[in-house]
């Protein structure tokens, strides 16, 4: 097995593992865990892909970059939502 | 339907529906208590209408087709057109829109929700208009959906509970007739290109017919199953008795004017316009048709016999009556066409009148009933006369109009070599009979009931017995159904029309 | 002029968006009139652009961001389908602006501009781009402008605005996996330049899979749809109006846009995820139909609905399938469809709303009367329900004979046979709401009518304005059918 | 490409152990734990992939970021049980998860071992891009539309966030002396090495992402340590989180207007342009993920 085959099964894999645990997970911090888990295979999967040639992909990289900062974004989106729907029964209404 | 017709690109099919378009949708924006406005708009609609039919009617005669085409999807044009058989039934419903007008003016004085009422009401003719003057399948489709949408609001106008199951049924019915003949409409422009209608047949579809007669027959039975729900064909009738819980001028509507009219023409239109009689023939489609009828034509006016409700009674009638249409126009034979077509004009005037009189005894008198009329021509004797000459129309005695078209259907029926038909027309005939002549026995013969309350109560002091507006439309209505039996040799009489266009349908 | 304002669509609503997020939010006119100048700019520009379509050599403008070319940089195209869902985004952006303007509950409160701005900003990125990843970030700046607006909504809304951003976010990561995948054999990001360096095999099989599922989940195509229902009718009418209308049709048009670039080098394998999809359609306009019927809450009939009109969509795929004549009335038919609904589904949660704010509550029961006080809104609700019933006389009646041609044509009955029964259902349960408002005046048992609350008449109008758009529109059907055709994509290989 | 070596091999068991790890953990501070250590894995094997940019994002961001915003939502409420699945549910997820692995692990087999058409097309072009590393050079210039957006999202996702903010924000009170002094050295530290990174960014791996979250970084730390301008939702804050969206919507709508088509670089000014508009992204950054931090901790409190 090359490194590169190695490498893309690795992101399929922790992308799979993220998104089962997702789907399964009850708990929404957990949810919101396993969704930056799958969100990382993703970017594994990507970042190998750079690595094809002599020199690194600096496209691919970027790709990453941007990703990761909109699962940053989406998580702190999410992680509000997360508390405001264990907020008290109280505070939810206007 | 003339092949020999000269073309003329012209915009007076659009203004055609226009005249009952534009007062219609002004009249949705106008207060309750305007009261006149409103009835201008109406009466302006009504009579501009009836006005261009009779300028088109000599120009149509004299082999002038006026015909408007407007691009609509790639390589489907929406297509008006006034030809003789559009105009036959565009006449048909101008005419009757404008008595059915008056009446219903007088007879939603003081109700809630006018301006809603005569905004869908003016629409509907519009649709109805639409559906005669279409040009092709597309059109046909186009405002024969439209009609089933604008008549819906109508029929559960009054709001009950019984009104409005009544309308949920109509709209089942005809919506699922709708989708079916929306499905045969789309299957042959795929196949075929946009069909124009065409007196004898399109060559296109008698192509298809020769090449895969397969299809063609699948087409021609899911399209004849789609418009034999609104021509209220066995078993696809039942609505047609449940919708009659609307207002009375509605029920003249459904009845006479504008939706099974609309289905029987559309029949008519498909089987002599797009398939071809003989093509429709050779497909074994016409024998199917004629069977469909007949059993309907016998059921209908089995079921009739046993209604006491007078507007039940003459629904079934309705149902019956219909498929003389139908059957004559599955004949082989030119006598039994022109027959149909003269019965598509004739049973309306003679149905609209019925309806108005039922109307005129709940109105007046509050009956509903066969059994509560007894002895009431006493009471309202111009009311019982227009019921009864167009009750002996129905039946078919001369000189009415009832005559004029169930003869030549009978003939045809011989002619075109099925003996059974006359079979049919005679039963029916006797059934008619049987269902109206208790009716008209009940008003002038039976003496009035013990304790009616139209009886102990004082009479109020009126000029006549029914208010004008009720009363004129039925006067003139029962005078067309005398006129069109006497005067049926004159040049531009329905039957004379009617022979016209049904030659054309044997090219 | 429309290749130099192409750009401005995206970018001009989203600075507006950051403006508006900069004013405080007790100054809730400022926002207002913020929105509404952009509102009216970005009309402007739509129309600038959709004729600068119209007009030229091709139907399409295009332009090279920052002066590169693919496969290094990024380029916005905007095609007859580009223009179709431009004049539908222009016509309900302006319709729930002026709604939301007018008093801002509709929408959610103050916080509901800056939202709004960036995802129309995003909506519009969405029609336009060409690049796969670009597509992605405009999907995720779609997926956070609708999920924050959702959790604008009164009540427990945050729970539905969560499991909709879970759904979306998961959707939106198959996608990027897909992209990677193409990006993996094409070695570039242009939807165009990947078509023609793509072959059949298990990486083109699998992205276009994984573009079927994730943007199935992202628009509700059965069975990825339970989140819909629960977060549409959650958020607030306004909000869900943009959802229906728009929001839904920005992963449709990912899917569409990327399924005809790839999917003809894809070989046998994209006939069985089409009729995958196909099938999935199927269901959904039974599913959705059947459900809607039983539900008893006016936003919820509506949210179904939706379910039922994506079902719709999700046939486009199998009806482009065998090309030539079934393609071209496919893709026009779809682009019609997408136009048709979006209007309708605004007018119809518009229409929800004005009800709801009137009789403070959006369950059947509570809203008799209706027909009599709010007749206005009331047509509006009866115009679109015939309109996504695909009836004469609306933009729905065009595009349902569109899709029907393409399966007669093609010979796919089971699709024809879906379309005709989701057309039944929409006037069954359309007519259930009908029913519903107009209560019946012998109902003994029932309580008396409740009166409504007052309403902005402006807010009353809208939805019956954009009702009357779907019909008027159906004129124009041929115009914009005729733009779509000529671009029609090829079928499958 | 080489054959896998041990030490991959090694690492890419690490990841997917720390992974499985972080999903099955059933308590939410253990599955926030482990996924820190997830992106400290993560960017070890970022650097053995030649991305040190990813490293140094994921340090800042990905696990420093988004871990402090999952540790703040521990700290409000630790101790909720989680619920499990049900079997059957459970059973049908695995087993599909099995198959769509299989079926992955398949696919990607068929990734050809070539380099793509850009890296080639970046090198060719990166003289008078602005920016002589070749990220920056495609984050701010060749694909510059994706970068404005991705900072649109994060200005988005603040304004989101921040209109679930209820009540008037308030920094934590009393805050314990060991974190005041903390802050008190970490703060200064965390900006500087943020200006470090942006300025790097141009030739060596940073940039404004990287810079933005160490400023975001710093920002939380002031705020946890109480000071009361970390903590402001003003109109100030507002307007510097969406200050580089707008600047990069300036300097687009500007180049546009000179005729040069929108966010056309002159290679005269590139570089110039670029430093300008990284700047003010990273601020902006940096302010915005703070808001979103700030709205996420005041969430959770209960009015009094």
């Amino acid at each position: 097995m090359t490194r590169l085959e190695l490498l893309l099964a690795l992101g399929c894999a922790v992308l799979v593992v993220g998104l089962v645990a997702h789907l399964l997970a009850r708990d929404l911090v957990r949810r919101v865990v396993a969704l930056n888990v799958a969100s990382a295979g993703v970017m594994i999967v990507l970042l190998v892909l750079a690595t094809r040639g002599t020199e690194p992909d600096p496209v691919a990289q970027a790709l990453v970059l941007t990703g990761i900062v909109i699962m940053a974004a989406i998580t702190g989106l999410a992680l509000a939502l997360v508390r405001r729907v264990e907020a008290p029964e109280d505070e939810e209404a206007p | 339907m003339n092949p020999d017709a000269q073309v003329h690109e012209s915009v007076l099919p659009v203004v055609m529906l226009l005249t009952s378009l534009v007062p219609g949708l002004v009249i949705f924006f106008l207060r309750e208590d305007q009261v006149r406005l409103r009835t201008t708009l109406n009466m302006a609609g009504a009579v501009a209408k009836v006005a261009l039919v009779a300028v088109l009617v000599p120009l149509v005669v004299a082999g002038q087709v006026q015909r408007a085409a407007f691009p609509w999807l790639p390589g489907v044009e929406l297509v008006l057109t006034a030809d003789t058989f559009s105009l036959f039934f565009a006449a048909l419903s101008s005419l009757l829109w404008l008595v059915t007008t008056v009446y219903a003016i007088g007879y939603l004085e003081g109700a809630p929700h006018r301006s809603r009422f005569f905004g869908f009401f003016s629409l509907c003719v519009t649709a109805t208009v639409g559906i005669a003057l279409a040009g092709n399948l597309l059109t046909f489709l186009f405002f024969y959906e439209m009609l089933t949408l604008v008549t819906y609001p109508l029929v559960a106008h009054r709001g009950t509970r019984a009104a409005l199951d009544g309308a949920r049924t109509y709209l089942a019915y005809t919506l699922g007739g709708g989708v079916l003949v929306l499905l045969g409409v789309v299957w042959l422009t795929v196949l075929v290109g946009p069909v124009e209608f065409t007196a004898g047949g399109a060559a296109a579809v008698a192509e298809l017919a020769a090449e895969r007669p397969g299809t063609a027959t699948a087409i021609g039975l899911v399209l004849l199953a789609g418009l034999g729900v609104k021509a209220a064909i066995f078993p696809l009738h039942r609505w047609l008795p449940v919708a009659m819980v609307a207002p009375a001028p509605v029920s003249a509507l459904l009845h006479a004017v504008a939706v099974v009219k609309a289905g029987v023409y559309g029949i008519v239109r498909v089987v002599h316009d797009v398939f071809g009689l003989r093509v429709f023939a050779d497909l074994g489609l016409l024998h199917v048709l004629a069977v469909a009828a007949g059993v309907t034509i016998v059921y209908g006016s089995l079921r009739a016999l046993t209604q006491d409700d007078l507007k039940k009674r003459l629904a079934y009638s309705t149902v019956s009556q219909l498929s003389y249409v139908t059957l004559g126009a599955a004949l082989l034979s030119p006598v039994a066409t022109a027959g149909a077509l003269t019965h598509i004009f004739h049973q309306g005037i003679m149905k609209i009148t019925l309806f108005f009189c039922a109307g005129l005894f709940a109105e007046v008198l509050g009956l509903s009933k066969v059994s509560q009329l007894a002895g009431v021509a006493r009471r309202m004797p111009l009311t019982a006369i227009a019921f009864t000459v167009a009750a002996f129309g129905m039946i078919g005695l001369p000189p009415l109009a009832g005559f004029v078209s169930k003869w030549p259907l009978a003939l045809g029926g011989l002619d075109a070599g099925e003996p059974w038909v006359l079979a049919v027309l005679l039963t029916s005939t006797l059934l008619n009979a049987a269902y109206f002549l208790p009716v008209i026995h009940t008003l002038w013969v039976r003496p009035p009931e013990e304790g009616a309350r139209w009886v102990t109560e004082p009479h109020r002091v009126r000029s006549i017995e029914a208010p004008a507006s009720l009363l004129v439309p039925a006067l003139i209505t029962a005078a067309l159904t005398l006129a069109c039996g006497v005067f049926a040799g004159w040049d531009y009489s329905p039957w004379q029309i009617a022979r016209i266009i049904a030659e054309g349908s044997y090219p | 002029m429309s290749a130099l304002l192409l750009p401005a669509l995206v970018l001009g609503p989203l600075a507006a968006g950051a403006v508006a997020a900069v004013v405080p939010r007790e100054r809730g006119r400022v926002r207002a009139a913020v929105g509404l100048t952009t509102a009216a700019l970005t009309a402007l520009a739509c129309a600038v652009v959709v004729g600068g379509v119209a007009t030229a050599p091709g139907h399409e403008v295009r332009v090279a961001l920052a002066g590169w070319e693919p496969p290094l940089g990024i380029v916005l195209r905007a095609d007859a389908a580009s223009a179709a869902l431009l004049v539908l985004t222009t016509l309900v952006g302006v319709a729930v602006s002026v709604t939301v303007a007018v008093r801002d509950d509709a929408g959610g409160g103050p916080a509901f501009w800056p939202l709004w701005l960036g995802l129309w900003a995003a909506l519009h990125g969405v029609y336009v781009t060409q690049d796969l990843f670009n597509a992605y970030v405009l999907l995720e700046l779609v997926t956070v402008g609708a999920v924050s607006l959702v959790a604008l909504g009164k009540g427990r809304s945050a729970g539905p605005a969560l499991r909709y951003l879970f759904v979306a976010v998961v959707g939106s990561l198959l996608f990027l996996l897909a992209i990677a995948l193409v990006y993996a054999e094409a070695g570039t990001l242009d939807m165009s330049a990947a078509a023609g360096r793509v072959a059949p095999g298990p990486l083109l099989t699998a992205a276009l899979a994984l573009t079927l599922v994730g943007m199935g989940a992202k628009m509700a195509l059965f069975p990825l749809h339970s989140w819909l229902p629960v977060a549409h009718p959650a958020a607030p009418a306004a909000v869900s109006a943009v959802l229906s209308a728009l929001v839904v049709k920005a992963a449709l048009v990912v899917l569409w846009r990327f399924w005809v670039a790839l999917a003809p080098a894809a070989g046998g394998a994209a006939h069985v995820l089409a009729v995958a999809s196909g099938v999935a359609g199927s269901a959904a306009v039974l599913w959705g139909g059947l459900m809607a019927l039983r539900q008893r809450r006016l936003k919820r009939i509506v949210a179904y609905s939706t379910v039922t009109q994506v079902g719709y969509l999700a046939l486009v795929l199998p009806l482009m399938a065998p090309g030539g004549e079934a393609a071209r009335a496919a893709w026009s038919g779809g682009l019609l469809l997408v136009v048709a609904h979006g209007l309708a589904k605004a007018a119809m949660f518009l229409a929800a709303g004005v009800l709801t704010a009137a009789y403070g509550s959006d369950h059947l029961e509570d809203l008799r009367g209706a027909m009599r006080h709010r007749p206005w809104v009331v047509a509006a609700l009866g115009v679109a329900g015939v309109s996504l019933a695909g009836l004469p006389p609306t933009l729905g009646f065009a595009a349902k004979w569109q899709l029907l041609a393409a399966g007669v044509e093609s010979g796919q009955w089971w699709w024809v046979a879906a379309l005709l029964a989701g057309g039944l259902l929409t006037v069954g349960y359309t007519a259930v709401v009908l029913r519903a408002v107009s209560a019946p005046a012998d109902a003994g048992e029932q309580a008396p009518e409740p009166p409504p609350a007052a309403v902005p008449t402006v807010q009353a109008a809208v939805p019956l304005a954009l009702a009357v758009a779907a019909v008027v529109l159906s004129v124009l059907a041929g115009g914009l059918a005729g733009l779509v055709a000529d671009t029609a994509p090829r079928g499958l290989a | 490409m080489s054959p896998a070596s041990v030490l991959d091999v090694v690492l890419a068991a690490a990841v997917l152990a720390v992974a499985l790890v972080a999903v099955l953990l059933p308590s939410r501070r253990g599955a926030v734990s482990a996924f820190l250590v997830l992106g400290v894995v993560l960017a070890v094997l970022w650097a053995r992939l030649d991305a040190p940019d990813i490293a140094l994002a994921e340090a800042a961001l990905g696990s420093g970021v988004a871990g402090a915003l999952l540790m703040d939502t521990l700290t409000a409420d630790p101790a909720r049980p989680g619920r499990r699945a049900g079997r059957t549910a459970v059973v049908v997820g695995l087993l599909a998860g099995a198959v769509a692995l299989a079926a992955l692990t398949v696919v990607v087999r068929a990734v050809p071992d070539e380099p793509s058409l850009l890296p080639a097309a970046v090198a060719e072009e990166i003289h008078g891009a602005g920016a002589d590393h070749a990220v920056t050079a495609v984050l701010l210039n060749f694909r510059s539309l994706d970068t404005l957006l991705e900072a649109a999202v994060l200005v988005f996702a603040a304004a989101g966030a921040g209109a679930l903010v209820r009540t008037p924000v308030r920094a934590p009170d009393p805050v314990p002396a060991p974190v005041t002094a903390l802050a008190r050295v970490l703060l200064p530290a965390l900006v500087l090495l943020g200006t470090w990174l942006l300025l790097a960014g141009t030739s060596r791996p940073g940039g404004a992402f990287q810079a933005g979250a160490m400023f975001a970084g710093a920002l939380v730390v002031a705020f946890v340590a109480g000071a009361r301008f970390a903590a402001s939702q003003g109109t100030a804050a507002r307007a510097w989180t969406v200050a580089g969206v707008l600047a990069f919507v300036a300097l687009a709508a500007g180049t546009a207007m000179l005729g040069q088509g929108w966010l056309v670089l002159d290679p005269r000014w590139a570089g110039a342009a670029v430093l300008t508009v990284e700047t003010v992204l990273a601020v902006s950054i940096g302010v915005g993920l703070a808001q979103v931090f700030v709205a996420n901790s005041e969430a959770r409190r209960v009015p009094s």
